[in-house]
């Protein structure tokens, strides 16, 4: 072979190429019908690109056809997870716009019923986090510790998963005669076993190994792409709503807004689990002091909101929620736009993904907490 | 006939003769061969569905659940269910697949625990193949079933399974090395390759008990080692079910994907049997050094039902790793290999080495 | 800071903006597409408003224009404008992209060109988000008919 | 190599490498004691086994499982038919067809339900129907078992045959 044959044959020698995966829409690990097209280089991560939409159901659009009260049960398919606190930021909503004064105790169960709700959309994160990492176990624990909760739930509010607890004005049943005492029991119960999810998980050497350093959003990304809740706190992003802007009893309970510097995986996912203690604290504080009085105050049959904007945001398990009603006086909205979390924070996922590898990605997802029917709406 | 639970070697010579009287001699070793091949068949077969069904038992009570309760008293039966259905199903070959290497690393894959288990002692004289590389020859064969696993990903056509595929080849081809050098930790002391030498030369007390600490590093560092090898969890990169859907099977369906799962059974109970072999004594009951009374109580329980007590030991000890941990990333498996076990074990080589000859083993 | 100096620094920058009537809950500022680029750049880089939080992004047809509405906050002051851009034009509209100051905006602006049809101009990757690229018209505009997906109660 | 006490201790970062792997098998073992622990406990498996102890099991009264319209023993009722439900609801799964009852005694034409259809595949069990209901007529029961082989099986009719609208119910 000449010299000149051997140049053209390494010439020849095909160079390393970028390819593309399809992950999802059905994937174990994008939770839900989320499609990322991942441009790969071996198994470094060059690009992902959300392709959204496989479920969405156009709520906006049903909600300008439907009635105030009728709005509320559609939030709860919007993000599951935190059903009572969409309900809660829609009705919030409605009676800003109405001037409504609500009673005390209907702000106190509201908070309590919101923090169980962040609770077990934190514990069911915490398993599934647990099992995208290869840890299946944890998904058993995280669900056996959720069905508490959804015990609570429906034994008060009459559903497990899609309350619609909350209707202008109030709730919708005063709370159930054991809620208190349940509530209790499980607060107790699960103070001992959060102290196991850090032993099976935090702790892990495996686990710290796969999480710390992974997933890197700096501060002025999280803001700028508008993540928020525990991700955005975890890169030091002060935006708890609960502080910021109180609603419900928010304003008469101490806690502490989780904020971690880091910015990476490991962060976001000790920012939920604090959170969880957090939200155990907030209860502890209500639950002997629900004042007495009326479960829901009187409103219309048919509620009519003044002309006008009403913005309303809460914290939802994921981050902020804003409800924008924008009302001509008629029985429903003109124009309803909720801003969900999950939107914004999945925006941020491709600039944390970049450089990272296929499995880093996952935790990425998972710390961030997607919940599909959330982003599409 | 004369059937000894503790000694098979005269029941099958007395066949062997047997076989000789009725048949002409090359006729006879044929014979020889179908039975023994027929025996392992059964043998295979009821170890994977009989695994499959404690690998759900014990990971559901790891999970506070009560796993398949319903065929079958306490779902005994699930597996065989699962089978059946197995078998009925469609083999789906994908579309622009490889279809011959398609089909063939389906066959790879099981064939290589087939022969593995081979060479492995299940009790005095119940041994197919006793030569004096038999530990050679487990490892050798049993590292065949990459090949499978590559052939799977290259032809399914499908880059998840292709991911996978890598992932496992780079993946055995270090952790081979550990699971040899862990090994001849003790074949340091034994000083023969075959195995039932090795568990002959534990007669007195088995050798994670005589041979002092190295022996111990040996045994965890095996268990880990092996543990990667055959592509469990914490190190089922290969299938990595939230990272790449299934991995190298990701396409394979019915019977060729039962191959796949059997195939996965039977290399975990090789380990456990090498392991045991090695490290525990094989079918070598406990003795401790001159209690007799105790001793002899020991040696009452049939070597068979110590040989599988150890080996379910092993086994229910890398369940319990795959139901604790979260999947290892495939750089952190890398550098778990060849910055942490890899100098350890080399260390830990050089320290028996030393244990040997100062004679500081029992 | 308060909603005063807020219109002062707005009206220094953009004089003919209006503003919304003071009983609503944040202070709407309404600007001309032509200006809202301007705006939006002092609001986000002058180290007296640092509106850095983009929260809330969203369009509503009125039947004869649309508005796309901006909630801006601080990270620093904690302090909310609404900017609201009328666009007058319903065949073509457009108004010009503001993803790169605020990143989130990408994936809002996608969502109100899929939904409303108003073209962001110089948005890196403008296509529709939610709803299948083959897709015909646009579900939030009030004109908008569907007889086979939209039921009639 | 600097002579300082902790380069002496940490021998080409030989104690770091040390303290890792000891940290790193501590960590692991721990969450094998969690896991172990279970294994250990048989008695706090969690699992309900379901079609087996439908005898026991008992839904929370206020679990909202379907609409139904609330019999007596003498199948009377206290639906009106004023369709405040129907204009509830969210997804139109309930649907009141009203025919008119003309009191023998007084000669007056009353509104009377003819039949009352519940379409069960619709329902989003939000509870508006029962809020709105001004008479107490209707009421969410515990059933959970809605699954069919037959979808028009869920189109259910909720009036029992012959049933009357109970006196006095205005």
């Amino acid at each position: 072979m000449t010299e000149q044959e051997l140049i053209t044959n390494i010439e020849t020698v095909p160079e390393t190429q970028e390819y593309f995966i399809n992950m999802g829409p059905q994937h174990p690990s994008t939770h839900g019908v989320l499609r990322l097209l991942l441009t790969l280089d071996g198994e470094i991560i060059k690009k992902v690109e959300p392709h959204l939409g496989y479920i969405h159901r156009s709520i906006e659009k049903m909600c300008e056809k439907d009635s105030y009260q009728q709005i509320v049960h559609l939030t709860d398919r919007m993000d599951y997870l935190s059903c009572h606190i969409n309900n809660e930021a829609v009705c919030l909503c409605v009676e800003n716009g109405l001037q409504l004064e609500i009673p005390e105790r209907v702000k106190v169960i509201r908070t309590i019923i919101s923090e169980l709700t962040r609770l077990s959309s934190h514990q069911l994160w915490w398993g599934v986090m647990g099992m995208d990492l290869g840890a299946i176990t944890t998904f058993l624990y995280g669900f056996r510790d959720r069905e508490l909760i959804t015990d609570i739930f429906e034994e008060t509010c009459g559903a497990r998963l899609t309350m619609n607890y909350n209707v202008p004005g109030g709730v919708m049943f005063d709370i159930h005669p054991n809620f208190q005492k349940r509530t209790k029991d499980f607060i107790t119960y699960f103070r001992k076993k959060l102290p196991e999810y850090d032993e099976l998980l935090t702790g892990n050497v495996i686990f710290t190994e796969r999480t710390k350093d992974i997933g890197y959003l700096s501060k002025e990304d999280a803001i700028s792409y508008g993540v928020t809740g525990p991700s955005g706190r975890a890169s030091g992003f002060a935006c708890d709503v609960r502080k910021r802007f109180p609603y419900s009893a928010y304003d008469r309970v101490e806690f502490k807004e989780i904020i971690y510097t880091e910015g990476d995986c490991f962060a976001r996912y000790k920012a939920r689990i604090d959170e969880m203690w957090e939200s155990m604290k907030i209860i502890e504080q209500l639950i002997d002091n629900i004042p007495e009085g009326e479960h829901k105050a009187k409103t219309k049959a048919v509620i009519k909101l003044p002309e006008g904007e009403y913005y309303q945001r809460v914290e939802t398990a994921r981050g902020e929620l804003g409800v924008y009603i924008v009302s001509d006086n008629k029985k429903s909205p003109y124009r309803v736009k909720f801003r969900s979390p999950g939107f914004s924070n999945l925006s941020a996922l491709d600039t944390m993904a970049r450089g990272n590898k296929i499995a880093d990605l996952v935790a990425t997802m998972s710390t961030l907490d997607l919940v599909i029917p959330d982003i599409d709406r | 006939m004369n059937f000894n639970i503790y000694d098979f070697t005269e029941f099958v010579n007395s066949i062997k003769l047997w076989l000789n009287s009725v048949l002409p001699p090359a006729a006879a070793d044929i014979a020889g061969f179908v039975i023994i091949g027929i025996c392992f068949l059964t043998f295979i077969v009821i170890l994977g569905l009989s695994l499959v069904y404690i690998e759900r038992k014990v990971c559901a009570f790891f999970q506070q659940r009560l796993g398949p309760m319903r065929v079958g008293f306490w779902g005994t039966a699930q597996t065989i269910a699962d089978i059946i259905k197995l078998v009925f199903k469609e083999p789906l070959i994908s579309k622009g697949s490889d279809k011959f290497l398609f089909n063939l690393a389906a066959f790879i894959v099981i064939i290589a625990p087939f022969m593995a288990i081979a060479a492995i002692p299940f009790a005095k004289g119940l041994h197919v193949l006793d030569f004096d590389i038999g530990l050679f020859f487990i490892t050798a064969i049993s590292s065949i079933g990459v090949t499978g696993i590559l052939l799977a990903g290259w032809s399914s056509n499908n880059k998840y399974s292709l991911i996978g595929a890598m992932r496992s080849g780079a993946q055995i081809v270090s952790y081979e090395l550990s699971v040899i050098l862990s090994l001849l930790t003790i074949i340091v002391l034994t000083g023969s390759l075959q195995l039932s030498v090795i568990v002959e030369s534990q007669r007195d007390g088995w050798w994670i008990f005589k041979g002092n600490i190295p022996a111990i590093i040996a045994f965890f560092i095996f268990i880990i080692a092996s543990t990667a090898e055959s592509n469990r969890g914490p190190f089922d990169m290969a299938e990595a079910e939230s990272e790449l859907t299934a991995g190298f099977h990701t396409e394979y369906s019915g019977i060729k994907f039962a191959f796949f799962f059997l195939a996965e059974y039977i290399n975990l109970f090789i380990i456990a049997a090498v392991g045991a072999t090695v490290f525990f004594g094989g079918w070598m009951p406990l003795h401790i050094g001159n209690f007799e009374f105790f001793n002899n109580v020991m040696d009452f329980i049939p070597p068979i039902i110590w040989f599988f007590g150890k080996i379910a030991a092993i086994i229910f000890l890398i369940m319990w790793f795959k139901w604790t941990f979260p999947r290892l990333r495939i750089d952190q498996l890398l550098t778990l290999e060849w910055k942490y076990l890899l100098p350890i074990n080399l260390i830990n080589l050089l320290l028996m080495a030393l244990v040997a000859l100062s004679g500081w083993h029992l | 800071m308060d909603n005063e100096k807020l219109k002062n620094i707005v009206t220094s920058v953009i004089p003919e903006c209006e503003f919304s009537p003071d009983e609503s809950q944040f202070l709407n500022v309404i600007v001309k597409p032509e200006d809202f680029r301007k705006l939006a750049e002092f609001l986000r880089y002058d180290p007296e408003t640092q509106m850095d939080y983009l929260f809330c992004m969203t369009a509503i047809d009125w039947n004869t224009h649309f508005f796309t509405i901006y909630h801006l906050t601080s990270s620093v002051t904690n302090f909310t404008v609404v900017i609201k851009v009328k666009i007058t034009d319903r065949e073509t509209p457009n108004i010009d992209t503001v993803c790169d100051i605020w990143k989130t905006a990408e994936f809002h602006e996608r969502e109100v060109y899929d939904l409303f049809g108003i073209k962001f101009n110089n948005h890196p990757d403008l296509r529709r988000i939610l709803l299948e690229d083959d897709w015909v018209g646009y579900p939030l505009r009030k004109d908008y008919k569907d007889e086979v997906n939209i039921v009639e109660l | 190599m600097s002579l300082s006490a902790d380069g002496i201790y940490n021998f080409m970062g030989l104690k770091n490498y040390i303290s890792d792997i000891y940290n790193g098998v501590k960590s692991l073992i721990t969450g094998m004691k969690v896991t172990g622990h279970y294994i250990t406990h048989p008695k706090e498996i969690v699992t309900q086994q379901y079609p087996e102890n439908r005898d026991t099991l008992k839904m929370f009264e206020r679990f909202r499982g379907e609409v139904v319209l609330i019999h007596d023993e003498n199948n009377l009722h206290k639906c009106t038919g004023c369709s405040a439900c129907e204009l509830a609801c969210p997804n139109g799964s309930i649907e009141i067809i009203s025919g008119k009852e003309i009191d023998p005694e007084t000669g007056k034409s009353t509104k009377i339900i003819d039949t009352f259809v519940y379409h069960l595949s619709m329902c989003t069990f939000c509870n508006l129907c029962i809020l709105s209901c001004p008479t107490d007529a209707i009421k969410m029961a515990q059933g959970f078992e809605h699954s069919v082989f037959d979808r028009s099986k869920l189109t259910k009719v909720l009036n029992k045959p012959g049933s009357k609208i109970m006196p006095g119910v205005k």
